[in-house]
């Protein structure tokens, strides 16, 4: 097993880890952390198309590369927005929810 | 004569026009007064077009036609009569009354269908009218916004468009067997013996058109919908309206190929439709819905001759079909319109106004000389000589019986004032409803060349129409005199097991919606999420 | 088994249990500063895969500012009753096992590349040298991909438009707060002293080496923003109130001049976003230079937050 | 397929398309730094001439029958960037650019900017939004390059969050938060499928793609996360959790525009991957699953929305009901007995579909707007009489209405019928059912709210705000367009099939 494929291996997992956190973590905050630990397992597969396709004297296929930097900036604004949303959400209610019913108090997240 | 094509677009365009025109206040607010003038270039389209030519509307590749044939000529002619008459009643009913605008929109809109339905040679325009009739129908049924209202608008508009969704589905299955790209009805009709999909085409078009016929079970709306439609509305729809569905029939069912099975159902739907209609109004007291019952009948009973015709193969059952039904718009139109007419008489001029309606009233029940005679007599050949026939004869003793308890229903709601008459502006669009009633019928029959009908004067026809009536008349006699207590049941008898189904309802739209709250949560829409990744994904590997 | 595969083995598995630790501790807290070391432990990974110049993006933006971002909402957000509630073990069980069948799943994926992979690298390398550029990712994003980066700067400013408007109305035109950071203390400030000036010209040395080595607008910019966020945040200077028009008009300045650039070259070089000949490696790194300022101002103000007070005239 | 085709090269007028994305990018920039008070001005021009532009492209596709193209900055995929106008594209592109001029006149009553002395923070944020949706839409619907869409999709859900939560109260940002998420979600999940796709083919365009794509786990893997993600950015049920509270709880304004516009920006991206950049890869087996989760979103849709109690909420769950109309499309496209005839009366249903939704929808949440802002609430059993204090605007609901309903003349009229003929070609009638319980529940909830609005008012109707006309007019426009729809049969319907060599001209016969 080479390196690339050991990174993008490594990529799946974390897909893997970030999609369990989203989905089960009832905490906006840590909603967007577990987004964040996602959107990089993504990237490191991206990571593992670029070096796997190294050739031309380079160590690795320059276009991913350069997708993988679009989309951590991409990433990084809507983390930014994300947590001003929850921080405002905070400033009004004295916490952070996304559970807009009563219907959805039982499950949790109205009580996070 | 005179060009076709001037002639049938004037006949949409003008109410079109007038529909249009209401989007401009000042206008609005004259049109109830105006609305007698809306079909009478109709009118004029029958007297004066003589032959089949169509009328194109828009580019070759989609379009939509419209043409004047026989059945739809003989229609047009009596309805827009109606029309105009109604129209004309119409607007000093209207007199300070709350939504007159919305009413006068309402009318042209479902009058501009109904003339479309009649005039339509294509799927599109015919289903695009027929809506449109529907709609507009449905606005003058809730006209008065009582609970009553609301509650028959919404039956009629959800059984209309169920029916028109069913008719869609016929339509859309006809246009794939039409060779070719055009939607023509009649080429529709062609094509549908040799369809691979004959059967439920038919069983389609029956199921849509039953329904907006008031076919038993489909009748609920019919008695509902006219006792809350105001006076001169429930004229109409009674009247013209529903003339819509015996045309599709007629114009959409192979009747020239013998089909012997659908043809039987539909005639043995039809007279029991004829019976039941005829059993269960004779429990009502209410006119308006006695009437209601009555059309029940009569509508069963033209569609008892269609399947008749289809049962032979015969297709002048159409013409038959056609020319009773052309009857009944009139009459049940005068009757309807004679309900507020003598509601505004009083005690002492009873009598002159009561004895017309009477007449019409028998009438419809197959009184010699009246119009109803005549279409008995039409009808005859279809029919046969066999059960359908003693059926028919047990409807007429039937019709005759109801009429007559129309008629005594109709003497309680006299007004209360000795000396009151009804207003000119009311009087004189009933009195040339109801003539109307008596002298159509006799032009059309006599227009039939000489050799092809019965003389209906032959004293043997004579006898034949006036037993069943004067059997009829015993029959009222008998019921008035022994039967103390006839048993009550409500308006639109079996819509009452609808109601309940209605109650019921909410029980399980409110599980529905837990259940939908339930999806809504984060962690159960990201469990859907991730097992229908893996669901789509499992999916497409499986090729 | 090479040094380097039991480095790399290692790595990964640091990786994945750092990872799998920010989603599994119960304080947000821990689970923030675990973040931070993620990130760089992720740029490791990224050198690792020859990837410098996103190994500094990820430092500089994935790791670092989305770390202080965090870090900052977690001190705001004083809740210490975190964690209380937790979605039932069914729940969890079952995402946890669907989880599993999707990693499975894209492990199969990694496991089976096509049989000739394919790579776009050659290509790049082949039209480079018309730009002027030693950087080939600097050409992809710059040249042959320019349409994309110019959409994310607008994305960038759209973002930051919606963190301000989450601002209560009152206070709209008015400063941001870094509530969090009220009371500098000495040891901050020194650092806000002493790290500016050397952060400043390493973020511009990173700019400019960014068309021929690894390093560009994007990690230069971030490095510029933390240098001044840091000024800010040690009280150093006021946060600029952002109805400010030079504030405006840096985040602007360098998108505008991009797409100017852009629609010149229509003129110019006969297509949307071409450089004329001879003239392509000037004016990229004019783009580059005023697209730092803006990335680097934009950034800022997207970690410093909605405004919070109303403007002091 | 030959591996080697004649590469696209930028067509004549092809430069339009570049101008149809500037504009809106240039009103974004330009309104940041003359601030708040000017961005409607610049909306005002940008967003009318943006329709212009679209409507030039579409003549120009029309009458040429051929797509344009231009390449961006003159490099050839894979290495660059290509903008592709086909006919999906261009009707997409009018439609969307009159909804939202219609928006933009109707959201001049409370976001007016043009009088105030110093910028507020709610028109700026209101126009820049609307400015960028447009942009994002018509990025989405000319980009040729999958990674170029996932940054017009973000743009798109940028815009789009911000507006949820315009008057911040709790409720709107609770809902925000949540559209962000899940929608952020989508988007990742789309990324990983733009990976893996780029690591079998080494291209990201979409013509390429669709010449060189192979049945392969990858794609196969690739292709699976992508669709889920823009379901979830869709809202395609069970995954419509964010949209109710989202769209219910927004200015009207933007309820319209997130209702109309944004959902349809990632189910146009829905369509292109499986009609152009994967065609032929969707079994039978998956379309068929594709149209359950539209058929229980029609079902379960429409008789959530008659059971709610807020006009808004209602008319936000009938776009849940519509979204799954849009899907049904797929399953009769990709039947198993495959004809290019269906396939593109599907194709052309479901475009139909979306367009007639939009108008329709934008339409009624405008009237929604009026009335709450007229009376103060929206409660649906206390809304008795308002339809005789705003006639016209009750008149738009009315028509929105019967086009969702889908009665002739309208465009949802035209749709069902193409919808209806696709599922008699392919013998696949459970469908039809679905379409008449559809369309017989939605009747219900119109009428139902009709007989509210004109009965008579529980207590003496008082008016807390006069309706200004223009925007009764724009709402009334709307409807009126998507009532006129059903007659683009007469006309340009073909133009849908432009570009698409695959699948001969259908429509309307």
């Amino acid at each position: 097993m080479n390196a690339a494929t050991l990174f993008g291996l490594c990529g799946a997992a974390l897909v893997g880890i970030g999609l369990y956190g989203l989905i089960t973590n009832p905490e906006p905050l840590r909603k967007i952390l577990a987004f964040n630990l996602l959107g990089s397992g993504v990237f490191l597969l991206f990571g593992m198309i670029a070096r796997r396709a190294a050739a031309a004297g380079l160590g690795g296929d320059p276009v991913p590369q350069a997708m993988v930097i679009t989309a951590i900036v991409v990433a990084f604004a809507a983390t930014a927005m994300a947590i001003a949303l929850v921080q405002r959400l905070a400033d009004e209610t004295g916490r952070a929810s996304i559970s807009s019913d009563s219907s959805d108090a039982v499950d949790g997240e109205g009580k996070s | 004569m005179m060009e076709t094509y001037p002639l049938l677009a004037g006949a949409l365009l003008f109410p079109l026009g007038m529909l249009l025109a209401c989007l401009w206040p000042g206008a609005l607010l004259r049109m109830p007064s105006y609305l007698a003038f809306a079909p009478i270039p109709a009118f004029a389209a029958v007297l004066f077009v003589a032959d089949v030519s169509p009328l194109v509307v828009g580019p070759p590749r989609l379009h939509l036609t419209f043409t004047l044939d026989l059945p739809g000529a003989l229609l047009l002619g009596v309805a827009a009569l109606l029309w105009i008459t109604a129209g004309a009643y119409a607007s000093p009913y209207l007199q300070g009354r709350p939504n007159r605008g919305r009413f006068a929109v309402c009318w042209l809109a479902a009058l501009t269908g109904c003339i479309g339905v009649f005039l339509a040679a294509d799927m599109v325009g015919f289903y695009l009218f027929l809506a449109m009739l529907t709609l507009g129908a449905c606005g003058l049924i809730i006209q008065h916004e009582t609970a009553d209202a609301w509650r028959a608008g919404a039956l009629y508009i959800g059984l209309g468009l169920l029916a028109e969704t069913l008719l869609l589905i016929a339509f859309v299955l006809l246009a794939a067997d039409i060779p070719g790209n055009g939607l023509l009805i009649a080429d529709a009709a062609a094509a549908l013996p040799t369809s691979p999909h004959r059967d439920l085409i038919i069983s389609l078009l029956i199921a849509g058109f039953g329904m907006k016929a008031g076919l038993v079970p489909f009748h609920v709306w019919m008695p509902r919908a006219y006792a809350a439609a105001p006076t001169p509305a429930a004229a109409v729809l009674s009247g013209a309206a529903v003339k819509a569905s015996i045309l599709g029939m007629i114009r959409f069912l192979p009747l020239d190929t013998a089909l012997p099975h659908t043809g039987t159902l539909l005639a043995a739907a039809g007279l029991f439709a004829a019976l039941y209609g005829v059993v269960i109004g004779m429990t009502q007291r209410r006119p308006k819905v006695v009437l209601a019952y009555s059309s029940v009948s009569q509508m069963g009973f033209i569609v008892a001759v269609i399947g008749m015709g289809m049962i032979a193969g015969d297709g002048r059952a159409a013409l038959a079909a056609i020319f009773y039904s052309a009857n009944h718009v009139l009459v049940k139109g005068a009757l309807f319109l004679s309900i507020g007419v003598i509601a505004a008489t009083g005690r002492r001029y009873l009598w002159p106004m009561l004895l017309p309606v009477a007449i019409i009233a028998v009438g419809l029940g197959g009184l010699p000389l009246t119009g109803g005679a005549l279409a008995k007599i039409v009808v005859d050949g279809p029919l046969g000589d066999g059960a359908a026939n003693t059926v028919a004869t047990l409807s007429a003793v039937g019709t005759t019986l109801l009429m007559l308890q129309f008629v005594r229903g109709l003497i309680t709601t006299v007004s209360t004032d000795q000396e009151a008459t009804a207003a000119p502006s009311l009087f004189w669009p009933w009195l040339s409803t109801a003539a109307a009633s008596l002298v159509v019928p006799w032009a059309l029959f006599l227009a039939v060349p000489e050799g092809m009908l019965p003389n209906p004067l032959a004293p043997e026809l004579l006898w034949k129409a006036l037993f069943p009536v004067l059997l009829g008349a015993i029959l009222a006699a008998v019921v008035w005199r022994w039967v103390r207590r006839l048993p009550h049941i409500p308006e639109g008898d079996i819509v009452v097991v609808l109601d309940s189904c209605v109650k019921i309802a909410p029980a399980w739209g409110k599980t529905i919606e837990q259940a939908e709250g339930m999806l809504r949560r984060w962690h159960v829409a990201g469990i859907s999420l991730l097992a229908l990744t893996l669901a789509l994904g499992a999916a497409l590997l499986a090729q | 088994m090479s040094i380097a595969s039991v480095f790399d083995i290692a790595l990964v598995a640091l990786i994945l249990a750092i990872g799998a630790s920010t989603i599994l501790v119960r304080t947000a807290f821990a689970a923030v500063v675990m973040f931070a070391v993620y990130g760089l432990l992720l740029s490791i990974a990224w050198v690792r895969l020859h990837a410098v110049d996103v190994a500094l993006t990820e430092a500089a933006i994935g790791g670092g500012m989305t770390g202080l971002l965090l870090l900052g909402a977690v001190a705001r957000s004083r809740s210490d009753d975190v964690d209380r509630v937790r979605v039932g073990y069914p729940v969890r069980l079952a995402a946890g096992g669907l989880c599993a069948l999707v990693v499975a799943g894209l492990a199969i994926v990694v496991l089976h590349p096509p049989a000739a992979v394919p790579t776009l690298a050659p290509v790049v390398m082949e039209n480079l040298p018309p730009s002027g550029l030693g950087n080939p990712v600097a050409g992809v994003l710059f040249v042959f991909r320019a349409l994309d980066t110019l959409l994310e700067k607008v994305v960038v400013l759209l973002a930051l438009l919606g963190v301000w408007s989450l601002a209560p109305d009152r206070a709209w035109g008015g400063t941001p707060g870094l509530q969090v950071y009220a009371k500098p203390d000495p040891p901050l400030i020194f650092l806000a002293q002493l790290l500016p000036p050397v952060g400043i010209v390493f973020g511009i040395y990173m700019c400019w080496v960014g068309a021929k080595d690894p390093g560009g607008a994007f990690q230069g910019g971030t490095v510029l923003a933390a240098m001044w966020l840091l000024v800010i945040v040690a009280g150093l200077q006021k946060a600029p109130a952002i109805s400010r028009l030079w504030l405006r008009g840096l985040l602007i300045a360098g998108p505008m001049l991009f797409l100017a650039i852009g629609l010149a070259g229509w003129v110019f070089a006969d297509a949307f976003l071409a450089y004329p000949e001879g003239y392509a490696k000037p004016l990229i790194v004019a783009v580059e230079a005023t697209l730092t300022l803006s990335i680097a101002v934009a950034l800022a103000m997207l970690a410093a937050g909605p405004p919070e007070r109303a403007q002091q005239q | 397929m030959p591996a080697t085709t004649v590469l696209d090269a930028t067509t004549a007028d092809g430069a339009l398309l570049v101008l149809a994305i500037v504009l809106p990018v240039v009103g974004i920039l330009l309104s940041f730094v003359l601030g708040g008070r000017y961005a409607e001005r610049i909306a005002g021009v940008l967003l009318p001439a943006g329709f212009i532009v679209a409507c030039i492209i579409f003549l120009k596709v029309w009458q040429g029958g051929e797509p344009l193209i231009y390449i961006v900055g003159g490099w050839q995929p894979p290495l660059g960037i290509t903008l592709r106008a086909d006919g999906l594209s261009v009707a997409m592109m009018v439609a969307m650019a009159i909804v939202i001029c219609l928006i933009g006149v109707f959201a001049h009553a409370n976001f007016g900017s043009r009088a105030a002395s110093v910028e507020t923070r709610a028109p700026l944020v209101f126009w820049v939004m609307l400015m960028a949706i447009s942009g994002a839409m018509n990025m989405i619907f000319l980009g040729g390059d999958l990674f170029t869409l996932y940054v017009a999709l973000e743009l798109l859900t940028f815009a789009a969050v911000p507006l949820v939560c315009l008057d911040g109260r709790v409720e709107t940002l609770q809902a925000a938060l949540r559209y962000l998420l899940f929608a952020l979600l989508g988007s990742i999940l789309y990324l990983v499928g733009t990976a893996l796709l780029y690591g079998s083919y080494g291209t990201l365009d979409i013509v390429l793609m669709s010449q060189r794509v192979r049945l392969e786990p990858a794609t196969l893997a690739a292709a699976t996360l992508m669709t889920l993600g823009l379901f979830a950015k869709t809202a395609l049920f069970p995954l419509h959790l964010w949209l109710p509270p989202a769209h219910a709880g927004a200015p009207a304004a933007a309820s319209a525009v997130l209702s109309a516009v944004v959902v349809k920006g990632s189910f146009f991206l829905i369509v292109r991957l499986w009609f152009d950049a994967l065609p032929g890869l969707l079994s039978v087996a998956a379309s068929q699953l594709i149209g359950v989760l539209g058929a229980s979103a029609i079902i379960c849709g429409n008789i959530v929305a008659l059971r709610q109690k807020r006009l808004k909420l209602l008319i936000a769950y009938s776009t849940v009901a519509q979204i799954g109309y849009l899907f049904l499309m797929f399953p009769l496209a990709f039947s198993a007995d495959p004809s290019p005839h269906h396939y593109g009366d599907a194709l052309t249903a479901g475009m139909l579909q979306t367009i007639s939704h939009a108008t329709a929808k934008a339409a009624m949440f405008m009237a929604a707007g009026l009335i709450y802002a007229a009376l103060g609430h929206d409660r649906i059993s206390e809304l008795g009489g308002i339809a005789r204090a705003l006639p016209m605007t009750m008149f738009a609901f009315g028509l929105g209405g019967l086009c969702l309903i889908g009665l002739p003349p309208t465009g949802g009229f035209l749709a069902k019928w193409l919808l209806l003929e696709a599922t008699i070609a392919t013998a696949q009638w459970w469908w039809a059912i679905v379409i008449i319980a559809g369309g017989l529940l939605t009747s219900a909830y119109i009428y139902i709210v009709l007989s509210r609005t004109m009965g008579p008012p529980n207590a003496p109707l008082t008016l807390y705000a006069a309706v200004p006309k223009y925007q009764e007019v724009a709402a009334l426009g709307l409807a009126c367009l998507s009532v006129l729809l059903g007659l683009v049969a007469l006309g340009p319907i073909d133009v849908l099939q432009v570009g698409r060599p695959e699948a001969p001209m259908a429509g309307l016969r």
